[in-house]
């Protein structure tokens, strides 16, 4: 018997697999952090399906994983504003892309 | 199912305050900032040194772990702080080094006095004082999601440091490491999410006394160490370890790769020692050492071919994480009663500890001759003896433990993983410290030759280099040689504070 | 009661139409400025019917008051989206007439 | 039957993600990100958690919506957005990533009975505290520490995107964020929508001890209201100097740190909080935690400063 928990739980697997394909293959970095907020999504509905069918005690849901996931979103907030300060930060200085050349090339001049 | 529960032992609150003071130092900074940022700094550091002292010494004292549950609220509902032998030797490995590069960062980041507040001595303040909240943090939690939140912590305190001089490559640098970071937290996060729905508790304890094969189990703890490798650098996914690490500020770098790619390593030995259901899988050990061998074997290659001396460097630490990778089949093919008191353990912990003095102690030496000669290619490093003999002195040193040579606690480190896989007969695992060894000696001799060698005509120094400075970096490189006089044994300090399992 | 719910079925399902036919347009229609109208025009009709349709159904008086309030900002709000659309439209066709 | 809605809501939901992924143009990607972030918020609704779908609108949708857009807006136009790298490397991603998800589902197909949960627990210690919504309780009771080390990545957060403040800009104020052509609609958005929002946002903040809500609800509407202000050109962003600014980003943790410490001496601990008066204290962390997000998560769309301090 499939229940709306576990409907939910397959969508958490399918924003995850999706998420993941697009952080692997987009070359450009914004579309990289898009793809990493939505398999930070799935990872949070994941936690909300495990919380859904902990509902006991006069709760309709486990409290516990719902705070954590609370706590995840922010976090992953955060990363976005980085990521999204950084990569503004590298077309000012003149590159746009992080695939570039290998670091062993690279001139790392002196500190 | 309740495990057995913590309770809040006497100095207990001790664990908290190693985790905060850095906080409040941080708090202070920003928003007193306005040129203070060094004097605040210089008021934390002693301050949490001698906390982490005190814990070790509390957990030498009792013969147990330290525990704090906080709020009085029980885990796995609440979260509780431990400090066991383990953790305690790593805050205190912690709290020396960031002393050290605390000295070493003395003046080089002070406000020009035309200024009320410069952008890189608040960050770096700021930042440093986060990435040791994070790694107590780190070293202290008990809850899988709690370390989460360290992990996350740390994250956000080390990348910024990767571009603290905002040139082009190291942005790059730090886009590319906060992109690592964040993949590997999410699989982290992932497994955490399948345990919980397993177990109901994320609490190590708990999930110990629980934690029996099947698929969910397996998934997490694979989803989990994979994320961790990530963070860890451990090859194939070392990719952006290399130039972040090069491109930061010497006392940076030192502390990124000293310390920073460590925590992780712990938390993967926490979650195949003290989470996954024991005996742990044989295939999955395999795999891990496997993956060390050729972080061994092909970064000193690439660290053999560098042109730049911190590249070289950051390479190095690579290969040298590689090694603590070998640790699990070894524990696990030891006869030793428990993981602890198996000489593979001890080997693996003093090789991270060893490593972190010595790496430390070499990136400090590699800012030093960069700031004297005005550069740090190593085919031109000419005349550095002359101009800065103690760090090319400490860089030395620092280099007996990378390769392997008596005296030093590299040396002691990888005798024990040698006399360990020897006992154990994996001989790749042998065959790779040895080609390990003479690799780092080449590259760490090729260093050395060139700085020993006269210096070319026109041969002038750049900097003047205050004494305090390079004696910071000296007193690393010598704890890391008389960690070469330890008794080749398990450490009994090492286990205490450990659950017994066979 | 039963009277109160069956206007409630009415109401909420009235709303629901607009919705539909706001929907269709959105895809259907050819241009933007059309398009918003069909959108906007929907929005207001449909989302009044859903919280005139709820009213009668909310237990006290404050729950019926945050009802109007959702309604009022939201109406606030598509306005000025509105209004912004309809003057980037204007931007990109000065820009280039043949759009 | 009853499953009808669910399914269909997912199926959106990963269409949208999939168009996400797919689409060439990035301005559509981040369109559909915000799409997603909405149809997820009624997700969680469905999985009986409305305190995490008021945080998944409002900051997984909104604030990360409006941040990637801004981005997009300030990044120059690359005509080759979405070159796709080798067949082969396609075709491994694509095996690695049905993997995983095939892994995922396959736990998600096979539930423990009974249900792994801590909900009873949580249930268990709730009457000490005097607050009717178990996620604040978690939040700031049992799982404060995690509450508070969060907060400081905020900051930290913060602190990261300011170093990339080039240095003689270092003390100045962000990039404005008032958009290329001025419009009276938004400007009288602005004017007649803060009073409303504040009131809601605080209204966010006090029921969230109760009821749904709390903190950071209460805090991103708080923000949205302050960058709605900077977006009309009412307000510039402040320079990053100011005092005031820096002591609203700190208030927050500090508060909480004063809450924590304070266990000490009238409780039990650190982060523990006397029974008589835990809903005070709680309201009053509450309170400080959600007036420094507003401001930081304000901060973090601004941007690292693009002008010398005047």
């Amino acid at each position: 018997m499939i229940g709306t928990a576990t409907v939910y739980g397959l969508c958490a697997s399918g924003l995850v697999a999706i998420g993941l394909y697009g952080l692997v293959l987009h070359p450009t970095p914004l579309r990289k952090v898009i793809a990493f907020n939505l398999l930070g999504s799935g990872t949070f509905v994941l936690f909300g399906v495990a919380a859904r069918r902990g509902g006991a005690a006069g709760f309709l849901a486990d409290p516990v994983p719902q705070a954590m996931v609370i706590t995840g979103i922010v976090v992953a907030f955060a990363s976005t504003a980085l990521a999204v300060a950084l990569l503004l930060r590298l077309q000012e200085t003149g590159a746009s892309s992080i695939e570039t050349t290998p670091p062993e090339q690279q001139d790392n001049g002196a500190s | 199912m309740m495990p057995a529960g913590y309770a809040t032992s006497e100095g207990g609150a001790l664990l908290v305050i190693a985790v905060m003071l850095p906080i409040v130092g941080m708090i202070a900074i920003f928003a007193l900032g306005l040129r203070r940022a060094e004097r605040i700094a210089f008021i934390i550091l002693p301050g949490g040194l001698l906390i982490a002292l005190a814990i070790a010494a509390e957990v030498a004292r009792t013969g147990a772990a330290v525990t704090y549950v906080l709020g009085g609220w029980q885990p796995p509902l609440g979260i509780a702080l431990q400090a066991d032998g383990l953790s305690a030797t790593l805050m205190v490995l912690t709290a020396l080094i960031l002393c050290a590069v605390g000295l070493f960062a003395r003046g080089t980041f002070s406000t020009p006095p035309d200024m009320s507040e410069a952008r890189r001595p608040m960050v770096f303040w700021t930042l440093m004082l986060g990435l040791w909240s994070a790694l107590n943090t780190v070293f202290l939690g008990q809850d899988l999601f709690n370390l989460f939140v360290a992990l996350e912590f740390l994250t956000f305190s080390a990348v910024p440091l990767v571009c603290l001089d905002g040139r082009r490559e190291t942005v790059q640098a730090a886009l590319r490491y906060l992109l690592f970071a964040l993949i590997g937290s999410v699989f982290y996060l992932l497994g955490a999410a399948l345990l919980y729905g397993a177990y109901g508790t994320l609490d190590m304890a708990g999930l110990r006394l629980q934690a029996h094969y099947n698929p969910a189990t397996s998934v997490a703890l694979g989803l989990m160490i994979v994320g961790l490798m990530a963070k860890a650098a451990l090859f194939p996914l070392h990719l952006w370890l290399p130039p972040a690490h090069a491109g930061a500020p010497a006392a940076a770098s030192a502390v990124l790769s000293a310390l920073v790619v460590k925590a992780p390593f712990f938390l993967i030995l926490r979650l195949w020692f003290d989470v996954a259901p024991q005996p742990g899988n044989q295939l999955a050990a395999q795999m891990l050492a496997w993956l060390g061998i050729f972080s061994i074997v092909f970064c000193s290659i690439i660290a053999l071919r560098q042109v730049r001396l911190k590249l070289m460097i950051a390479y190095s630490t690579v290969a040298q994480i590689g090694y603590l990778f070998l640790v699990f089949p070894l524990v696990m093919a030891s006869d030793a009663p428990s993981a602890w008191q198996s000489i593979g353990w001890t080997g693996g912990v003093l090789q991270l500890v060893s490593h972190a003095l010595a790496k430390a102690s070499m990136f400090l030496a590699a800012g030093l001759i960069a700031e004297a000669l005005g550069h740090d290619r190593i085919d031109n490093l000419n005349g550095a003896v002359t101009a800065v003999p103690i760090s090319v002195a400490a860089f030395g040193l620092a280099g007996l433990s990378l390769m392997g040579l008596p005296p030093s606690g590299g040396f002691v480190a990888k005798l024990m993983l040698l006399t360990a896989a020897t006992e154990t007969a994996n001989w790749w695992i042998v065959a790779a410290i040895l080609v390990g060894g003479i690799l780092a000696a080449s590259y760490v001799f090729r260093v050395l030759g060139r700085a020993m060698a006269a210096p070319k005509i026109g041969f002038k120094t750049l900097a003047h280099i205050p004494l305090h400075r390079e004696l910071a970096v000296l007193g690393l490189a010598i704890s890391a040689v008389v960690l070469g006089f330890v008794p080749l044994q398990p450490f009994a300090f090492l286990g205490i504070g450990r659950v017994g399992l066979p | 009661m039963i009277l109160v719910d069956i206007f409630t079925m009415a109401a909420v399902g009235a709303g629901m139409f607009f919705f539909l036919a706001g929907t269709v347009g959105l895809l259907r229609f050819p241009d933007t400025l059309s398009r918003l109208h069909a959108l906007t025009k929907a929005d207001n009709l449909g989302f009044g019917f859903i919280v005139l349709g709820l009213l009668p159904q909310s237990p006290d008086v404050l729950s019926g008051l945050k009802l109007v309030v959702v309604w009022l900002l939201v109406q606030l709000a598509a306005a000025t989206a509105g209004q912004l659309i309809a003057q980037f439209v204007g931007l990109e066709r000065r820009r280039d007439p043949a759009a | 039957m009853t499953l009808l809605p669910d399914l269909a809501l997912v199926l959106l939901i990963l269409t949208a993600a999939v168009w996400t992924v797919a689409v060439r143009d990035r301005r559509d990607a981040v369109i559909g990100f915000i799409v997603v972030g909405l149809l997820l918020s009624l997700a969680w609704v469905r999985l009986n958690a409305v305190d995490v779908a008021l945080t998944e609108a409002a900051i997984g949708g909104g604030a990360t919506g409006l941040l990637l857009l801004r981005a997009c807006a300030r990044l120059v136009p690359r005509p080759a957005e979405s070159v796709l790298p080798h067949p082969a490397m396609r075709i491994l991603t694509v095996l690695l990533c049905s993997a995983i998800a095939a892994g995922l589902a396959a736990i998600v197909l096979m539930p423990v009975e009974p249900p792994a949960t801590l909900a009873p627990e949580a249930a268990a210690s709730m009457g000490e505290l005097g607050l009717g919504n178990p996620i604040t309780v978690v939040l700031l009771a049992y799982r404060a520490l995690d509450t508070l080390l969060e907060k400081v990545v905020l900051v930290l957060a913060l602190i990261g995107v300011w170093t990339l403040t080039p240095d003689q800009f270092w003390g100045g104020a962000p990039a404005s964020l008032r958009a290329q052509q001025s419009s009276g609609a938004l400007t009288l958005l602005a004017q007649v929508l803060p009073p409303v929002g504040v009131v809601i946002g605080v209204y966010l903040i006090w029921n969230g001890a109760d009821h749904p809500g709390g903190t950071f609800q209460g805090g991103t509407v708080l923000a949205a209201m302050w960058l709605l202000v900077m977006m009309a050109d009412l307000r510039e962003p402040p320079e990053i100097r100011l005092h005031s600014l820096r002591l609203l980003v700190i208030l927050g943790p500090v508060v909480f740190l004063v809450a924590g410490f304070a266990g000490f001496w009238i409780a039990n601990g650190f982060l523990s909080y006397p029974p008589a008066f835990a809903k005070p204290i709680i309201v009053i962390v509450e309170a400080a935690l959600a007036l420094s997000i507003a401001v930081i998560l304000g901060m973090l769309v601004a941007g690292p400063a693009a002008r010398a301090p005047r």
